[in-house]
């Protein structure tokens, strides 16, 4: 075990990959020379050389479909996007040809390329720059989507992604870059796809929530054990596709109350989806119904004070909790 | 112009286009029967007209190098190898079809053939041919891709993206541009500003030329010559084939925005009996010899509809299968 | 009133509100001279010129774009997506600007514009043109979403969508443009936006639908009542956004039972969304748990016969109701 | 090769056009400081050493016509007539920002200034001009609408959309390139493969020129040669101005990616202190009326830092407002 930053454990995980594996490459927009926007691919270049970290042009669609044709060629792309809001320009070669191909071409083909791309709110970049997708990529068949929360989960699942055979979209929160965190130093460590993990034990309520939110899902729970005693559970879901549902619903029928935590927009966002699973599994013990916390439906605006109303935060989650504890059947 | 025939190719390589462009032919005259019958459903788009492309580009490739194309393309997996049955079957929708039903006429595929697939997103197989070249490229193979693709396709961001990067990582990629003028029902200068198809290659500093797409024989050896550019290269090429669709833009289009005059002078090239004469003139072929080869390809077609008929329709279990290795 | 297709309705629409405003223009691939590839545009280039009924190149993120540009100076554009597939290249300017620019700019620009696409599976089409991405449209704030389900509702919403101030995404469904109904005649006529339809009153249970799924749930809902003696209440949403909750919740706090239907993909489709609002506001009435009938989490196979295993259809939301009316409480 | 200044603008213009780039670079260096308080937050892309193109530019053109740009945009909002408090006022994200503390830096906005916005999206701008252009023409305004992009833009799918469609459609539409080299860290012959950007309009007949990007009475004329064709024939026109950033791409940025050497070179070409010896020179104006100008251009920007602190944040209840009308 190390104690590392999550850009670090990412870091790690691509470097462990490309050292065990010639047929991983890396590219992107700034991801050599420059060493990434958010300094994931630090040292990659020194390392690998210019053949397998390569700069792209600002060409959002052909790096993801350039990656695609490479992996159907036999190679291991691990393609960044610099933001999750550019993935807007690639939804085409995302939505349409990586989550596609296999199963039209009748299984004819694999796709083992992974689509990094950081995304998330809470820096004020306004509108344009501060979307959360997650629900975009969760709502598309063939694609595998994960998002972790933690320094060692980021190592772990980035090497699940890049040795997974599908196609992978791999998020990472711009605000956990800098959280540190114990990662085992085993280059064999990976995290299964389709676990969700149980950061916290607790009985009177279920929190479900992923990534970022998971994070601040574990500090409400702290606070509300200690300021009103209530009993979180806090699970994380690691991976939105597969999802592992069964966790999550076994915590809530223990729990008999829940709540579901998602940084991206509440219409029709993923939060609907796990709450309606929740709510149809655990109908004779649900105790209160569950409740959501979500992104607020508007673009994001710039202002500091304007953007934290509209992003779960620690305080939201809490209310929420609070709220569902006292709902009385 | 025309230069002999024999000083191209052997007499056995030259009768051997002249069956794959019939083969082709017969089978798109087939699939519009069987869509009438309702045998075939979804979109169909036939290759009528353009036989000369698909036929003589995949001659003047290595068995290897990969293809791709848009869905326009049974012809192109006919030409490449796919076998009859098998490629109707798919149409059909039927189990035994190349990609199990699923993919249907626009998304033919064979991992086999280095067929890899048609597209049905205009423009969408660009970046993933610039990719399946950066693979050969990476491990060094001798190998380059074709990519196929339409006039209608050159206004396509993804076109720009594509041309740009295949020449700045130096990839080997033969562009082929098949310009039959239209895209569905627009003129290429009424969406080109620029309607000389392979001159827009300019921005990029991609050598380009264009070729008479309705003869097979130039188109050989136009792409011949190219496909060892980019072999020696390692740099793309484009081509520009001019050529023509006989028929509407799919079943659903009565392609009334053509003049009857337009679509004479077009007919009167069509590549396959002009390509005949020539067979016949320089004592390649006989007449005989050639009505033989239209024999058995009708039978061929036939047989390929009869194996489709009788093939089962897939599991419905099938539905989960192919989604996810 | 006249019978009319939707198609034609939809026709009519345009054609009724180009005489009207000068500043409507419409474009598209293929809407002038070919008249729209499922033929909506009709008619419209012989009645009213090059200048205002355009083809364009296949360029659909530029479609887009071009016609927020002509709505910020102050037109008011109709922009066909030759299908909602095709939207897929087009997300950047949808997401990115159309939905954001009134925002981002502190409500200094408005954009009175309209896409158009039709979309919806169900003509072997196969996975690349056979998706239903309404789950996508309502996760983003700052457009409005219609998706009429009757030829009546065709024309009226298509209306109003032209007229509202605010940028709006026009879905049509594929299959239902032969669809014949009774038209207002009026000129004047229009449909208001956030208002569902209860296409059928019932005191049973209530079905959540919207465009095609409303038709098929109303075909349900009948032979339901004609063979089990259920009296179904059928809702057709009409616009997704802005969405008629209170409808719909209201229906299922007085059925006590709720069915909802999507056509789109299940995970983090808008499905779980609306089952989740049901199950917060009608949590003590409610008898059941929501059922949802989604499509299938699978790109689309071209084969009919595994086709028609993915969308949802009439005997499989007629199973829904049956299985909700029986789960006991 | 330079031309007296005289002979191009009135003293009084040519005052202004120092004013104007002073007044830039105040601003930005200004802004630096706010940033470094943390009184601006999120991405702050600043403009310092590219002055005399917005200036040059924005001056040649119309009052009416429409102004696009990205996300480097402080400068051409100032030029084109923006309060230098409502921009501050923005980057603090305070209620009395210009776009009401919603947009901050990237987008900036001014309707009444007909400038119609910055935008974060690379490329994302150039299909909304030609939007603005052909509502334009379609009005019969005698109106043209110019568009401010990056070189890192020009591999964008938009990029070659946006060209095609402006070509086809005979839209007023003026493109100008700031080519300042790089693309984040990323310079341009490693992104492009025509490293000579404005070349890449032979592939829609769209006539092209570069300009030298530090000398605003070069862009001034090119730029005004350019609106004038582009309004008289209805069609576009391209310019590529070469310049260069003084810092790094962002605040975030420390532009190691480029060699001190190369930094002097440019530094040597610093548009302002050139500009300022030209105006000496030619008697334009003295040290004096210089420093009286760079003095209220220093107070100006002082008066934007007071005016943005003091103002009050946006209130809660404006996050459900200006979304719909
Ligand atoms: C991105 C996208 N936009 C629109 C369509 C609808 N469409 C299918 S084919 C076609 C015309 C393409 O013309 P061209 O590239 O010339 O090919 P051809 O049909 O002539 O072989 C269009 C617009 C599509 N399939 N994909
Ligand atoms: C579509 C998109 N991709 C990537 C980015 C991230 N990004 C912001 S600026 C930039 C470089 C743009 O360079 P250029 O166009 O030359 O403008 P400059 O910054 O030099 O003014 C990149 C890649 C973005 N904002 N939008
Ligand atoms: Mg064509
Ligand atoms: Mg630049």
């Amino acid at each position: 075990m190390s104690e590392m930053t999550y850009r670090d454990a990412l870091n790690l995980a691509l470097r462990e990959e490309l050292r065990r594996d010639p047929s991983v490459v890396v590219w992107g927009e700034d991801v050599a020379l420059y060493e990434g926007s958010f300094k994931v691919t630090r040292g990659l270049l020194a390392e690998f050389g210019e053949e397998r970290i390569r700069d792209t042009p600002i060409s959002e669609n052909t790096i993801v479909g350039v990656a695609i044709g490479a992996a159907m060629g036999g190679l291991r792309p691990v393609a960044e996007l610099m933001t999750v809001n550019f993935a807007l320009l690639a939804m085409d070669q995302i939505v349409n040809h990586m989550a596609k191909i296999r199963s039209m071409f009748g299984g004819q083909a694999s796709l083992p390329l992974v689509v990094r791309m950081p995304g998330g709110g809470g820096s004020q970049l306004a509108a344009q720059h501060s979307q959360s997708l997650e629900s975009y990529f969760m709502h598309c068949p063939g694609i595998r989507v994960a998002y972790p929360a933690t320094p060692a989960d980021a190592k772990g699942l980035l090497k699940t992604a890049i040795r997974d055979p599908n196609p992978v979209i791999f998020l990472e929160h711009e605000l956990l870059y800098n959280s540190k965190g114990e990662v085992p130093d085993d280059p064999e460590f990976t995290v299964p796809f389709g676990r969700a993990g149980i950061l916290r034990a607790g009985t009177d309520v279920t929190i479900v929530a992923y990534a970022r939110m998971a994070v601040l899902a574990l500090q409400a729970a702290e606070a509300l054990e200690k300021e009103a005693g209530i009993s979180c559970e806090v699970v994380d879901l690691r991976t939105l596709n597969p999802l592992d549902a069964e966790t999550f619903v076994a915590s809530a029928r223990k729990t008999g109350r829940a709540v579901v935590v998602e940084e991206c927009w509440r219409s029709a966002g993923l939060g609907g989806d796990l709450a309606h699973r929740i709510h149809e599994a655990c109908f004779d013990s649900l105790r209160a119904p569950v409740r959501r916390v979500a992104g607020l439906d508007v673009p994001m605006p710039y202002s500091r004070e304007l953007e934290k109303l509209c992003i779960p935060q620690v305080e939201s989650i809490a209310v929420a909790v609070r709220d569902v504890m006292t709902a009385s059947v | 112009m025309e230069a002999r025939l024999r000083a191209v190719l052997p007499d056995h390589d030259l009768v051997r286009l002249y069956e794959q462009m019939v083969l082709s032919r017969e089978f798109e005259e087939s699939c519009a029967e069987q869509y009438a019958k309702g045998h075939i459903t979804g979109f169909l788009h036939l290759y009528s007209g353009q036989e000369a492309v698909a036929a003589g580009a995949t001659a003047a490739l290595h068995k290897d190098d990969y293809i791709l194309s848009a869905y326009r393309e049974h012809a192109q997996a006919l030409v490449r190898g796919a076998e009859p049955k098998r490629v109707m079957s798919e149409l059909f929708g039927k189990a035994t079809g190349m990609c199990k039903g699923k993919g249907g006429s626009m998304h033919l595929f064979s991992a086999e053939l280095n067929f890899m697939g048609g597209y049905a997103i205009v423009g969408g197989q660009l970046p993933i041919a610039c990719g399946l070249a950066f693979s050969s490229r990476y491990r060094q193979e001798d190998r380059i891709t074709a990519c196929f693709f339409g006039d209608g396709a050159v206004n396509q961001g993804t076109f720009h993206e594509s041309l740009n990067w295949a020449r700045l990582w130096e990839l080997p990629v033969l562009f082929i541009c098949e310009n039959n003028f239209y895209g569905i029902g627009t003129e290429v200068h009424r969406s080109s500003a620029l309607p000389t198809v392979h001159k827009r290659t300019c921005g990029y500093d991609i050598p380009s030329e264009k070729v008479d797409g309705m003869d097979v024989l130039a188109v050989f050896k136009a792409v011949k010559y190219a496909a060892e550019k980019v072999r020696e290269s390692g740099r793309p090429y484009f081509i520009e084939a001019l050529t023509y669709r006989f028929r509407g833009h799919s079943m659903a289009d009565p392609a009334k925005y053509r003049s009857a005059a337009e679509h004479e002078v077009w007919k009167a090239r069509d590549p396959i009996p002009n390509y005949a004469r020539r067979l016949l003139a320089e004592g390649i072929a006989t007449e005989a010899q050639l009505a033989a080869i239209r024999d058995r390809c009708v039978a061929l077609v036939a047989e390929a509809v009869s194996f489709a008929e009788a093939s089962p329709w897939p599991a419905a279990d099938e539905v989960w299968e192919d989604i996810y290795v």
